[in-house]
């Protein structure tokens, strides 16, 4: 039993890593392509993983190196609160509820590591981070509130399941309107265009990652990997109907991760408060609609 | 030769008694004045709708121990005649302590061109609010683009000097 | 052990500390410290015991009633451990400021007056501590005089009127049912009319509501909490607003009964629902004004108005696991509040009273200890997992989420959001960020500040792993108010609903920690650099002028202000103002001219008599 | 209350060219912008007056490295001016020409720094990659990609090839088919709208004040362009017409650099049309023993960013006596940026100087 | 182009890291940045060797030096090499870094950046064509391969050297010494 779990446990972390970095490096073809470029080959990532590990590094204090690990673990953390099929290893401890909560801790990591550093332009980055936060939880909020008061439970497990035996979640109308306002800020949760204003090179030099360099760029770029892996595939566990098998749960995490691409590929970045603009309006009205008709209907 | 040309010529000659105006060539009207009477010059051309301060330059005539104030002038116009006339203002000044007041307040944008001069010409503009280093880095003695300042011996006297690496450990 | 004696120590060891202060200062010090330990140690005595003492004083043939159960307890501890941390951090922060003696007796005082106020059994004597109560702590709210002075007229104004509606509501009760002990109140009430009900409820609410500071009776916590000296912040934070949700718990599940008061009233407009209502109002409006906030204790005092709300949605929503949630919620608020006001104390110690957040930064470096007990403490404020505040949070969400609220859950998890932002604004402007060239020199907290800091922050992770401890308390005080008990073990709760366990987390955060940590360590070691080399676009760090804590969410801040204006402290001024002109009016008439009241009487006389001859009234 | 000094540049991503601004920041809002030139500093107006006048032209080509052909230009006509050589018919055809072509190009690096700023990566690429196109033609017609040295006093130094006319044609429709890509993409993008408009706002009077040219003043609604004024070249033998824009915002001086870019290759083509047979090239003296008489000389001419003027003296020796250029990019960069982005968030400092189109290398020389 | 080989990864993944991660930092010292856009969008496509722009020093790890050091750009140059984690390799673009080029008696320009900074490689021209970054890029994997892209390790030894060239140019510097040398 415990045996079973800590191999579950390994096979997640593996399988959302090589997933995570695999779609980062898809990412960067793709965009390529998009930009009549041949593009890196699909596993640089790994390839600049590896070199950050051969680098040196600076760090700025305790406090900067506590942040990174604290941040990764927090994401890999989250990552056992997911179902991946069968597989869900602390599916007992608090279900949807503890998945937001700890949601924050890698945000909250890299902010108290940035802050360590003593640069304006981190704290600026992250002050950016958590005000779009703030803009895409308002939403988020309110389509996870949605999903739950529908299933009536807490619990992901059970949504997964609920799902199999009453199709998905896409198919009843108020979760429809919530999975629409889902996609519109996925963009925002995972960094991409119009919502890419936290590490803004242009504007900000690369905002919360200013000073990381060798090891710690290593673990930032592995937390965003992890990052992907976790908000598309707890958007494919509340409305696409999870896995019911490890490929389709693959394929339908492809299918959403190239949509954000394509728009990615043709949109500029915002200004922070017209993304929060944009965040408090169209898809936090799609989704407040969805939970108003899920509280009436019952 | 152009009408309106003409017609300012003798305009300014009738304003002002020591000035030499002359057109030199088509639609450019050069003016020679004192030192003193630039400001009253050129805020009357700004009256004038010459409104356009397109350059401040200076020459070091170091023969004659001088140096040449020159202040291009134009006009924002639609009007083609007045468009194409460049006023060239010109004055003399020592070339020890040059001064002169700043034509700040009828030009605006004179600001980093005075900064610029006094920083390679070493003029000092009387009343201009910054004139910090624009350009440079590196204090010169000589201001570095009067004539007497000799930049092939600067370069070697400074940076020929500095050795290579290889060659300082060599030597060690 | 007797409960007469513990309030004996404590109101008695108040006044003798006054006095050994004339003797000797250190005497004193040892002595407050002393008398607040035992008192801490008695309460924690009466666990498990419930026993009740009437004592007839012969006035008015009101019984003097002082009764224990775990409800009285559980909080009689926390207010005697939270006043024992804030005295011994008082040590050093007030060792400079004149007027000590009457510092530390009036400390004692509020300290003992909140034990009396859990303790008493009846209504007159809850009465009597709450005035003791609310005038001592006028007292230690102006003690810094200035500004503190105004702050401390607006606290004791609104308590005042809020005392004196209470006042109006207990001689209400007693005309009715002549009557004000609880035990005897309990049962006659279940009775009544449900506008009586409703009216006194209203009464009471109005009361407690001012001490809770709920939106819209909390105007006067800002100004009170951040002129108050900084350790007196945290017990008047910590547990002294409490008392107002002790006074909550009080009417609704003791006085009124839980299920009387879950029946008023219908659906949305239920008298349950109103006061959720207004508890996700009392959340949402302080947590964005906290926003805007650039002193650190006003910052935490909006902070403490929002937390607050959580309590009273919690307490107001009435299921078992709310009730739970909001109870455990104010154990847990107690605690990481009273720790962040010591943590901002400690810095405003150190920095000479600086507590302005645009002026520090960089402070890490020089006080680490204190700085982990801020991380804590906001980590618990935010209530990320395996923090007390976690648990409590995840409470009052679970039950409002299952029992189809979903509007209140979204209110308070957005609020818990908003915790996010200020609470990072706080430590980043604080502690993190470039050091000034001024504190270079400074040094960190003295050893009677790092105390409390210490083992309060090890409580909040303590709580947060094994939150089964408290919550077993609070269990058996919900099955005192007769409620259903929650299934509950020692690491969380196992219901068939939803189940939470702390150990798997800590369990998967720790393994998972570790082995990050290791990947971290074994790979290429890094050099530790300074602040001042540092990515500045290749020119060099300026000195000073590198940080980045002005207007900290600008772009929100900008969006969010002009709705934010504190209209209704602007209300409550605008009706002092005319409260006064109208004083000033009334006393035109009063000339002091003897000619001119003898013409009043006879006007007075003239009228009585015009009414009489014409309805014959009386 | 702590003061923030930001920096902008030198080594920043989003800055283009190597130029530094200082920005005392309060919150996201910049109170005050201090221009921080001279990292590019070489003192080419000294270095001039130690080369020969022939020396010089692969000096001056290197003053604007985005734009080389003007300055070349403007030197050759200021050397034609001091000494008085006439310049063929055909020359001048070609001049033209190649200049529209070298401000088609310089257009579309704008657009690629003002796309990347943004973070709008597609549309950079694709207006780099038909920047190369253009350069191709460049490197045809006189062996660089990036500085020509093509332009010669007298005239240009060699015709076009044989079927050159052609290729620019196609070249030229390959671009112009892509314009209607552009526009969907980007300039009618919403998000572009909302990025640039009302951001660094100079109103019309601010711009003559603190003599702003070229686009930026363009952008406020003043039909203002040396080409008309004072036609050099073959400008007066073609019809065209100066794209005009009122906002006086980011958003309209990249509309106004999008429209003359369009007007430019419809002007290409026109000249092409009515492209006169005959020498290329007027004899010029022995360039090592060419003494230029004893004169001086203001010539201006229309960059892709505005007014670019030379004032050059001689005192009858071989070499200049001296040489002073009156760049677009000083006026842009050291008043307008300054004043441009006061009260501005510091998310669109780049924004700003890109869409000022300013370039580093003219403001230093 | 040895990339694709698993069994070089497995002998030797710091040197292939390094080879085929190249983040070039972006900073525009002088006129050959001119050839870095075409370089690294469509036409030319750097990314395809793994090479991108980054915005700060302590990302990167190859320092493009791209056209004349001004001495006002030496300051932030020194800066920004010094910022970069080790290992770092510095490549001299056009010929002005080599001797100063076309700027041999500029008052402003420093003509010998090697004398300031430790370069690994340069590419002459003015301006070089996109096509020598990428030969520069590709002979780097050698000396990469060979061990001979060591300016780094030359700076760490001989530093002392190299600080004094720097303070004679531009005075004291403000930020202290980054290796405390031994030889002094």
């Amino acid at each position: 039993m415990v045996m079973n779990t800590i191999l579950e446990i390994i096979i997640i972390i593996l399988l959302a890593a090589i997933i995570g970095l695999f779609f980062l490096g898809l990412s960067r073809k793709i965009m390529a392509r998009i930009h009549w470029r041949y593009g890196p080959p699909i596993a640089q990532p790994v390839i600049d993983i590896i070199k950050l590990f051969n680098q040196t590094s600076m760090s700025h204090g305790k406090l900067f190196n506590f942040g990174i690990i604290f941040s990764l673990s927090g994401s890999v953390v989250v990552l056992l609160f997911l179902p991946l099929g069968e597989m869900c290893p602390l599916s007992s401890s608090g279900g949807l509820l503890v998945i937001l909560y700890c949601m924050l801790i890698a945000p909250l990591g890299l902010a108290l590591s940035g802050g360590e550093a003593a640069n304006p332009i981190t704290s600026i980055g992250i002050s950016r981070k958590f005000l779009l936060a703030f803009g895409y939880e308002l939403p988020l909020l309110l389509i996870l509130l949605t999903v739950m008061t529908h299933f009536n439970t807490i619990s992901i497990v059970d949504i997964v399941n609920m799902q199999l035996q009453t199709g998905w979640s896409f198919q009843h109308l108020p979760l429809l309107l919530s999975g629409i306002a889902y996609i519109l800020i996925l963009p925002a949760i995972l960094d991409l265009r119009p919502f890419e204003l936290i590490q803004a090179p242009q504007e900000i030099s690369s905002g919360p990652m200013i000073e990381y360099g060798g090891k710690f760029l290593a673990l930032a770029t592995i937390q965003h990997a992890f990052n992907v892996f976790i908000s598309l595939s707890l958007f494919t566990n509340l409305f696409l109907g999870g896995a019911e098998n490890p490929g389709y749960f693959f394929l339908k995490m492809l299918i959403v991760f190239i949509i954000l691409l394509f728009v990615n590929a043709v949109t500029p970045r915002f200004r922070i408060e017209q993304a929060i603009k944009f965040l408090w309006r169209w898809p936090a009205l799609l989704a407040f609609a969805g939970l108003i008709i899920v509280s009436v209907t019952g | 030769m152009n009408h309106t040309g003409t017609s300012l010529k003798e305009n300014l000659l009738s304003y002002f008694d020591d000035i030499l105006v002359e057109i030199s060539d088509e639609h450019r009207l050069t003016i020679s004045c004192k030192k003193d009477s630039v400001i009253t010059i050129l805020s009357s051309l700004n009256r004038n709708g010459y409104n356009h301060l397109a350059l401040i330059s200076c020459v070091d005539w170091i023969k004659d121990n001088e140096l040449e104030l020159v202040y291009i002038i134009s006009a924002y116009t639609e009007d083609s005649e007045k468009g194409k006339m460049n006023i060239l203002v010109k004055t003399k000044i020592a070339r020890e302590k040059p001064e002169l007041l700043t034509v700040m307040s009828i030009y605006e944008n004179a600001e980093p061109y005075e900064r610029e001069l006094h920083e390679l010409y070493g003029i000092n503009f009387k009343g201009h609010p910054r004139l910090i280093p624009l350009l440079l880095e590196r204090e010169y003695e000589i201001p570095p683009f009067r004539k007497d300042f000799d930049t092939r011996k600067y370069v070697q006297d400074v940076f020929d000097k500095i050795p290579f690496v290889e060659d300082k450990k060599g030597r060690k | 052990m007797n409960l007469i004696i513990l309030l004996a120590i404590a109101f008695g060891g108040a006044l003798i500390t006054y006095f050994l202060g004339k003797i000797s200062q250190k005497i004193r010090d040892i002595f407050a410290v002393f008398i607040s330990l035992a008192l801490a140690v008695i309460a924690a005595c009466f666990y498990n015991v419930s026993s009740r003492e009437i004592y007839y004083t012969g006035f008015l043939d009101f019984p003097f009633v002082l009764r224990v159960n775990t409800f009285s307890w559980f909080f009689a501890v926390t207010i005697a451990v939270i006043g024992l941390f804030s005295i011994i951090f008082s040590l050093n922060y007030i060792r400079k400021r004149g007027n000590t003696d009457f510092y530390y007796s009036m400390m004692l005082l509020v300290i003992a007056s909140m034990i009396g106020i859990v303790l008493s059994g009846d209504l007159v004597s809850f009465y009597i501590f709450w005035e003791i109560m609310s005038w001592s702590t006028f007292l230690l709210i102006s003690y810094n005089r200035g500004p503190a002075i105004s702050a401390g007229m607006k606290y004791i104004i609104m308590s005042v009127t809020g005392s004196v509606v209470m006042l109006v509501g207990i001689v209400s009760l007693y005309l009715h049912y002549d009557t004000l002990v609880y035990t005897e109140l309990s049962g006659l009430l279940n009775n009544a009319s449900s506008g009586y009900i409703l009216f006194i409820i209203i009464l009471f609410f109005i009361a407690f509501g001012v001490k809770n500071a709920i939106w819209p009776l909390h105007v006067w916590l800002p100004p009170a909490h951040s002129e108050a000296p900084s350790p007196f912040s945290s017990v008047l934070s910590g547990i002294l607003i409490k008392i107002g949700t002790y006074g909550i718990i009080l009417l609704i599940f003791v006085i009124i009964q839980i299920n009387v008061f879950l029946n008023l009233g219908e659906g949305i407009l239920s008298v349950r629902y109103i006061i959720s209502i207004i508890g996700v109002i009392t959340i949402l409006i302080p947590t964005f004004i906290a926003l805007l906030q650039d002193d650190a204790k006003r910052l935490l005092a909006w902070s403490t108005i929002a937390q607050a709300g959580y309590i009273i949605l919690g307490i107001a929503y009435g299921t078992s696991e709310s009730v739970a949630g909001g109870m455990f919620h104010f154990f847990n608020h107690a605690i990481f509040k009273s720790l962040l006001f010591m943590v901002v104390g400690a810095v405003e110690y150190r920095t000479n009273g600086v507590r302005d957040l645009n002026s520090l930064g960089g402070l890490i470096k020089k006080m680490p200890v204190t700085f982990i007990g801020g991380l804590i403490g906001i980590c618990g404020l935010i209530g990320v997992p395996l923090t007390n505040g976690f648990v409590s949070k995840w409470l009052i969400y679970k039950t409002l989420i299952l029992n189809n609220s979903p509007f209140l859950a979204f209110a308070a998890l957005l609020g818990t959001w908003g915790t996010i932002l200020y609470s990072y604004k706080l430590i980043h402007n604080m502690f993190l960020g470039q050091l000034p060239e001024k504190y270079e020199k400074i040094k960190k907290a003295p050893f009677s500040m790092q105390l409390p800091i210490v083992i309060l922050s090890l409580a909040i992770i303590f709580f947060g792993i094994i939150p089964g401890l408290p919550l077993h308390v609070i269990n058996s005080i919900e099955s005192g108010f007769g409620m259903e008990p929650l299934t509950i073990n020692i690491w969380g709760i196992a219901s068939d609903t939803g189940t939470i366990n702390m150990l798997n987390i800590f369990t998967a955060v720790l393994v998972i920690g570790i082995m990050v940590w290791l990947i971290f360590k074994v790979s290429k070691k890094s050099t530790v650099i300074g602040q001042y080399d540092n990515y500045a676009a290749g020119t060099t760090v300026p000195k000073d002028k590198y940080n980045y804590s002005v207007n900290f969410y600008d772009p929100l801040c900008r969006m969010i202000s002009p709705y934010l204006k504190d209209f209704i402290d602007d209300f409550y001024m605008s009706l002092a103002r005319s409260i006064k002109n109208t004083g000033n009016g009334i006393r035109r008439i009063y000339t002091g001219d003897v000619g001119h009241y003898v013409i009043y009487i006879i006007l007075f006389l003239a009228l009585l008599i015009f009414i009489q001859i014409n309805w014959e009234l009386w | 209350m702590r003061e923030l000094e930001l920096y902008f540049g030198p080594q920043h991503l989003g800055m283009v060219g190597n130029f530094s601004i200082t920005l005392n920041v309060e919150g996201d809002r910049i109170v005050k912008a201090t221009a921080n030139p001279g990292f590019l500093h070489r003192g080419f107006e000294k270095l001039m007056e130690q080369r020969t006048w022939i020396q010089n032209f692969p000096l001056v080509c290197r003053i604007n490295v985005v734009e080389p052909d003007h300055m070349e230009l403007i030197y050759a006509m200021a050397v034609e001016k001091l000494a008085g050589i006439e310049v063929p018919e055909r020359a001048q055809f070609i001049r033209s020409i190649y200049l529209e072509l070298a401000r088609v190009g310089s257009h579309l690096f704008g657009l690629w720094a003002y796309a990347n700023m943004l973070g709008f990566d597609t549309v950079a690429n694709w207006a780099m990659y038909h920047r190369d196109l253009v350069l191709d033609l460049f490197e045809e017609i006189t062996g660089g990609r990036v500085y020509h040295i093509y332009i010669w006093p007298g005239g240009v130094r060699r015709d076009f090839p044989k079927g050159f006319k052609d290729k620019i044609i196609n070249t030229l429709h390959t671009i112009g088919s892509c314009v209607p890509d552009y526009d969907d993409t980007f300039f009618n993008n919403r998000i572009f709208y909302k990025r640039s408009k009302d951001i660094g706002k100079i109103t019309h009077e601010e711009a003559k004040r603190m003599g702003a040219v070229g686009q930026v003043l363009r952008a406020t609604g003043m039909k203002q362009d040396i080409r008309k004024i004072e036609p050099y070249a073959a400008y007066d033998q073609v019809d065209w017409e100066i794209p005009v824009r009122t906002g006086g915002d980011a958003y309209s001086r990249i509309w106004v650099v999008r429209d003359e870019m369009i007007e430019s290759v419809r002007m290409i083509l026109k000249l092409l049309d009515k492209m006169p047979e005959g020498e290329v090239y007027n004899k010029i003296p022995n360039p090592f023993k060419w003494n230029i008489p004893d004169n001086e000389a203001y010539v201006r001419c229309e960059s892709s960013r505005g007014e670019l003027g030379l004032y050059l003296v001689s005192n009858g020796e071989n070499k200049p006596y001296r040489a002073h250029f009156r760049t677009p990019s000083y006026n842009h960069g050291l008043t307008i940026l300054e004043k441009a982005l006061e009260n501005e968030s510091i998310a669109d400092v780049g924004n700003i100087m890109i869409s000022l189109y300013i370039t580093a290398p003219e403001i230093d020389r | 182009m040895d990339r694709n080989k698993l069994g070089k990864w497995l002998q030797s993944p710091g040197k292939m890291g390094q080879k085929y991660s190249l983040h070039a930092l972006y900073f525009c010292t002088g006129c050959g940045i001119i050839e870095i856009p075409p370089t690294i969008t469509a036409r030319w496509d750097a990314e395809r060797f793994g090479v991108i722009p980054v915005a700060t020093p302590r990302q990167a790890n190859l320092f493009l030096i791209t056209g004349y050091v001004s001495v006002k750009t030496l300051r932030p140059i020194i800066r920004s090499y010094e910022q970069m984690p080790e290992p770092k390799f510095t490549v001299g673009f056009g010929s002005c870094p080599i001797n100063g080029g076309m700027y041999w008696d500029s008052y402003n320009t420093i003509k010998h950046l090697d004398k300031y900074i430790p370069i690994d490689g340069w590419i002459a021209g003015c301006m070089p064509r996109p096509e020598a970054v990428f030969v520069a890029v590709t002979h780097l994997w050698t000396l990469i391969d060979k061990g001979m892209a060591d300016g780094y390790k030359k700076y760490r030894e001989d530093y002392h050297y190299y600080r004094e060239n720097q303070e004679k140019i531009l005075g004291k510097l403000e930020w202290p010494p980054l290796f405390s040398s031994k030889k002094m």
